[in-house]
């Protein structure tokens, strides 16, 4: 017998720490962090119990306000009232990421941001954790609206911690990612409100029973599938995405990653779960695969000519956003036929979510180095930069694993998820595979001018130190998943890769987790 | 599988390649002492020859100053992206608007 | 901007102001309204005072310490109250029909409507409603910053 | 009730137009406020019911009441919408002390 409560707990213990937090840090501000480290933990711990729940037990749901949590239909009803957590592999894949990231955030702002104002710092952590909060929620929930709700939470949290800085740029940043997200947020809305007012429920499930696919959803289902490519960077509506992720501290870009993958996440739980059993499945793995290469080869030519270290970064961040999209769309166009679907389908959508994982965590590493360059130097200009290596020995490694890690270069995990990627992708489409291929050459050249103008030179930055222990102990923790998973791919795909795509792909059985077995 | 991945094609083995790799590395280093056993470890020879220029050592090559040739070669594809990227916040939204009149035509068509 | 007649009417409608928001506040539950609601007609009333007696005069009154201290009390109340469900499940509403206070059953047909039903619906909207009164202010106060006086 | 949807759609169309055109941080602020009265709008219609009275037990003496969730959504809806908008005003006024203007083109970031 497994304790029921897991699922609501990692929503409700980073919640309740968030409101915490600014009243410790008035009364006993060294407690703080320590509070605050405590519950990520605990968070972390209740997250692998979690998934090992639905690792062997299957479908999770949990139904708030009920007299049990499992009880998702109240006697005498046909569809579901209640806010129910619906939660399946793919879920935990995705609080898998969030649980180590939002560590990591932590681990690193300790000292990245020690020379800030106290309470300004108690508002910083409340942020960070309604972003944890926000985000697992996102993956959980099983209700559309429920899933606006936490969209936005996770909005206005992330773009209040993107002006963080309060300098005219940040706030220019910050306005611009909260316009972006309100305006996405409403399409959404509107689409929820469209399709309540043909089936009368907001449940994803009680929905992709019901629905008929006519004029009205085929509205939503641009509305939503637009609203949130937006929010997940993919061009030609990515250009927030170096504004918001180039101004932001370093930890909060990292969560802006993650962020941006659970904007994903709902765009594919909205493509498998919600339209998989009608929709022309060809034609939305096309519309995920157009917006796949575009923003593989656009985001990566416009990283070439960067001079902001973070700028460049962020753009790498939209190219490599192209793969996962590329994967799992191939996967999507390909899911009605079953021969194609077993013959490369499955191993696209395997190499496009263990991209996402990848992408994470050598991402987050790379974005960290350059937090620890910003640190030290006082600037993103790579002009400005020379000869770090001879003083930053740690950061210099730390930037080689990740950078060869984003390139592909074997035989780190980076090349593992693209092996994947390229292999099956090119059984569906080998003109698709070559610009894959083309776009990771590209990445590694602009890798190599970052390398090349910061770490390498003569020592013409004297004065410069290696950055403080939690900084490097949060790299740290990267770097060593980057190695174990480098050195584990086949443990990974098998444990928690396999399951996020058989929950995509078994649209059937998310609508019986909920309704039970009748339709 | 622990180690290694199938990927529908062939299998990728992390540990394989890191060991062939340390043996491969291994054959090129005495390949190489044996064969530059023979070559100039100082003088003229040594040094690179830089069109002859001069050797520059303490000088660093910074960002602004790589791939220029490749931004050159794509100048046509550059002047029409860049300029498009103009940093106001209503051309954002514009494009948002145009992606979502393209997805809606082609969902409702087809 | 500091009229007598505005500082007059203001003191007498204030008052009133203040009465129906915690009305709307605490009969959340029975007539339309609720914590969010009352929350923001007292934040109302406090943007009335902003506006009639000046930024000094009000910032003297409501010192923005104290409402964060009060807006993170009413979000942890809150989410205490959810917590407490826990035995059932996360916002189970314990006390509905338990005969403890808000527990009385709720009467069917037309009726005045009693105050003591809905479990922890009423409590919920309490501190819904302390947070927000605290949090519209927080931003009232944080805008009014900008002002030339 | 077409006319409620046709004005829904107007609402929409009148604040794309002030985010797409205007170019005053406030301005568009308050197109995004245009076009989140109109999605509110929207979900409180899908709930009337033609002469139906409030959902609530004390008043009903009818079987005739309007949809509940919907008007739970609308204020869930309206909720967020004032810490959006809180959030995007705070912002501007922190543009404006920094860049000394509210015109969107003064930006500084990608040029």
């Amino acid at each position: 017998m497994m304790f029921p409560h897991t699922s609501v707990l990692i929503i409700a213990i980073p919640l309740l720490t968030a409101f915490i937090t600014p009243v410790v840090g008035k009364v006993i501000r060294p407690l703080r962090n320590v509070i605050i480290f405590l519950s990520l933990l605990l968070t972390f711990g209740l997250v692998i119990s979690l998934a090992w729940d639905v690792y062997s037990f299957g479908h999770v749901v949990y139904t708030f306000g009920a007299e049990n949590p499992g009880i998702t239909l109240p006697s005498g009803y046909s569809l579901p009232i209640r806010v129910i957590f619906n939660i399946d592999g793919m879920s935990v894949f995705m609080a898998l990421m969030i649980a180590i990231v939002s560590l990591v955030a932590f681990v690193y702002s300790i000292d990245f941001l020690k020379k800030e104002r106290q309470d300004k710092m108690d508002k910083y952590y409340t942020l960070l954790l309604l972003m944890c909060v926000g985000m697992y929620g996102m993956v959980f929930t099983g209700d559309l609206f429920n899933l606006f709700v936490f969209f936005e939470i996770l909005s206005i949290a992330s773009s209040a911690l993107v002006a963080f800085r309060t300098s005219g740029e940040a706030s220019e940043a910050g306005f611009k990612y909260i316009v972006i997200s309100s305006i996405a947020a409403l399409f959404i809305l509107f689409a929820i409100g469209i399709f309540y007012s043909q089936y009368n429920a907001l449940n994803i499930a009680a929905i992709a029973a019901n629905l008929n696919f006519g004029v009205l959803d085929k509205l939503a289902l641009s509305l939503l599938l637009v609203g949130l490519a937006m929010k997940a960077g993919t061009i030609p509506m990515h250009m927030w995405v170096p504004d918001a992720y180039g101004e932001s501290p370093a930890p909060i870009t990292l969560m802006l990653l993650i962020a941006t993958q659970a904007s994903l996440y709902a765009l594919f739980r909205i493509s498998f779960s919600l339209f998989g059993l009608h929709a022309n499945l060809a034609l939305l793995g096309w519309i995920l695969i157009i917006f796949g290469l575009l923003s593989m080869f656009v985001g990566v030519t416009l990283a070439i000519p960067q001079k902001d270290i973070k700028r460049l970064m962020a753009y790498h961040s939209i190219s490599q956003t192209g793969y996962m999209l590329l994967g799992v769309g191939v996967g999507l166009a390909v899911l009605n036929d079953p021969t194609a679907f077993s013959n490369y389908g499955f191993k696209a959508m395997e190499g496009g979510i263990f991209h996402m994982i990848n992408y994470i965590l050598y991402k987050g590493l790379l974005f960290l180095t350059a937090g620890a360059i910003f640190y030290r130097l006082k600037t993103k200009n790579l002009d400005e930069m020379g000869g770090l290596a001879h003083r930053m020995p740690f950061t210099t490694l730390f930037f080689i694993i990740g950078a060869l890690a984003i390139a592909g270069i074997p035989p780190f995990n980076g090349f593992a998820s693209k092996l994947l990627i390229y292999e099956s992708v090119y059984a569906f489409n080998p003109f698709l595979s070559v610009i894959a291929m083309l776009v990771s050459v590209l990445t590694l050249a602009s890798f190599v001018k970052v390398f090349q103008s910061a770490f390498m030179g003569p020592d013409i930055n004297k004065s410069v130190k290696e950055v403080p222990i939690w900084m490097l102990v949060g790299m740290g923790i990267l770097t060593l998943l980057i190695v174990l998973f480098s050195l584990f791919p086949g443990l990974v795909v098998d444990t928690i890769i396999k399951p996020a795509v058989i929950a995509l792909a078994e649209r059937q059985a998310y609508i019986s987790a909920v309704l039970g077995g009748v339709l | 599988m622990v180690f290694g991945i199938e990927t529908g094609v062939g299998t990728w083995n992390a540990i394989i390649f890191a060991v062939a790799f340390f043996i491969v590395s291994i054959v090129v280093y005495i390949l190489s002492r044996l064969l530059f056993s023979g070559a100039h470890k100082e003088g003229e020879q040594a040094k690179p020859f830089l069109s002859g220029n001069e050797e520059v050592t303490k000088q660093h090559v910074a960002a602004s100053n790589l791939y220029w040739g490749f931004t050159r070669a794509l100048k046509s594809y550059y002047d029409v992206v860049i300029p498009a990227h103009t940093g106001i916040i209503n051309d954002y939204i514009g494009w948002f608007v145009i992606v979502l009149a393209i997805v809606l035509i082609l969902v409702e068509v087809f | 901007m500091k009229s007598k007649i505005v500082q007059t009417v203001a003191n007498i409608v204030i008052p009133f102001i203040v009465v129906f928001g915690v009305y709307l506040v605490i009969h959340g539950h029975l007539t339309p309204g609720g914590g969010f609601q009352g929350g923001a007609v007292i934040a109302s009333g406090f943007a009335l005072l902003l506006i009639s007696f000046g930024i000094p005069a009000t910032k003297r009154k409501l010192v923005e310490t104290k409402l964060s201290a009060l807006e993170a009390f009413g979000l942890i109340l809150f989410i205490t109250f959810a917590f407490l469900g826990l035995g059932n499940s996360f916002f189970y509403n314990f006390l509905a029909n338990s005969g403890l206070i808000f527990g009385d059953p709720v009467p069917h047909g037309i009726n005045l409507g009693n105050l003591n039903t809905a479990g922890t619906l009423p409590l919920m909207s309490i501190a819904v409603g302390l947070e927000v009164l605290a949090g519209l202010s927080i931003i009232l106060l944080v805008f009014s910053r900008g002002e030339r006086e | 009730m077409n006319f409620v949807y046709l004005s829904i759609v107007v609402l929409i169309a009148l604040g794309l137009y002030a985010v797409l055109t205007k170019k005053n941080l406030i301005k568009i602020v308050i197109g995004i406020s245009i076009i989140e009265s109109a999605v509110n709008l929207f979900l409180v219609v899908l709930g009337y019911v033609e002469g139906g009275v409030a959902p609530i037990y004390t008043l009903a003496p009818s079987e005739k009441m309007v949809l509940p969730t919907p008007q739970a959504l609308t204020l869930t809806s309206i909720v967020i919408g004032v810490a959006v908008t809180a959030l995007m005003l705070a912002l501007a006024v922190n543009y404006f002390n920094k860049y000394g203007s509210l015109d969107v083109r003064s930006r500084r970031l990608m040029k």
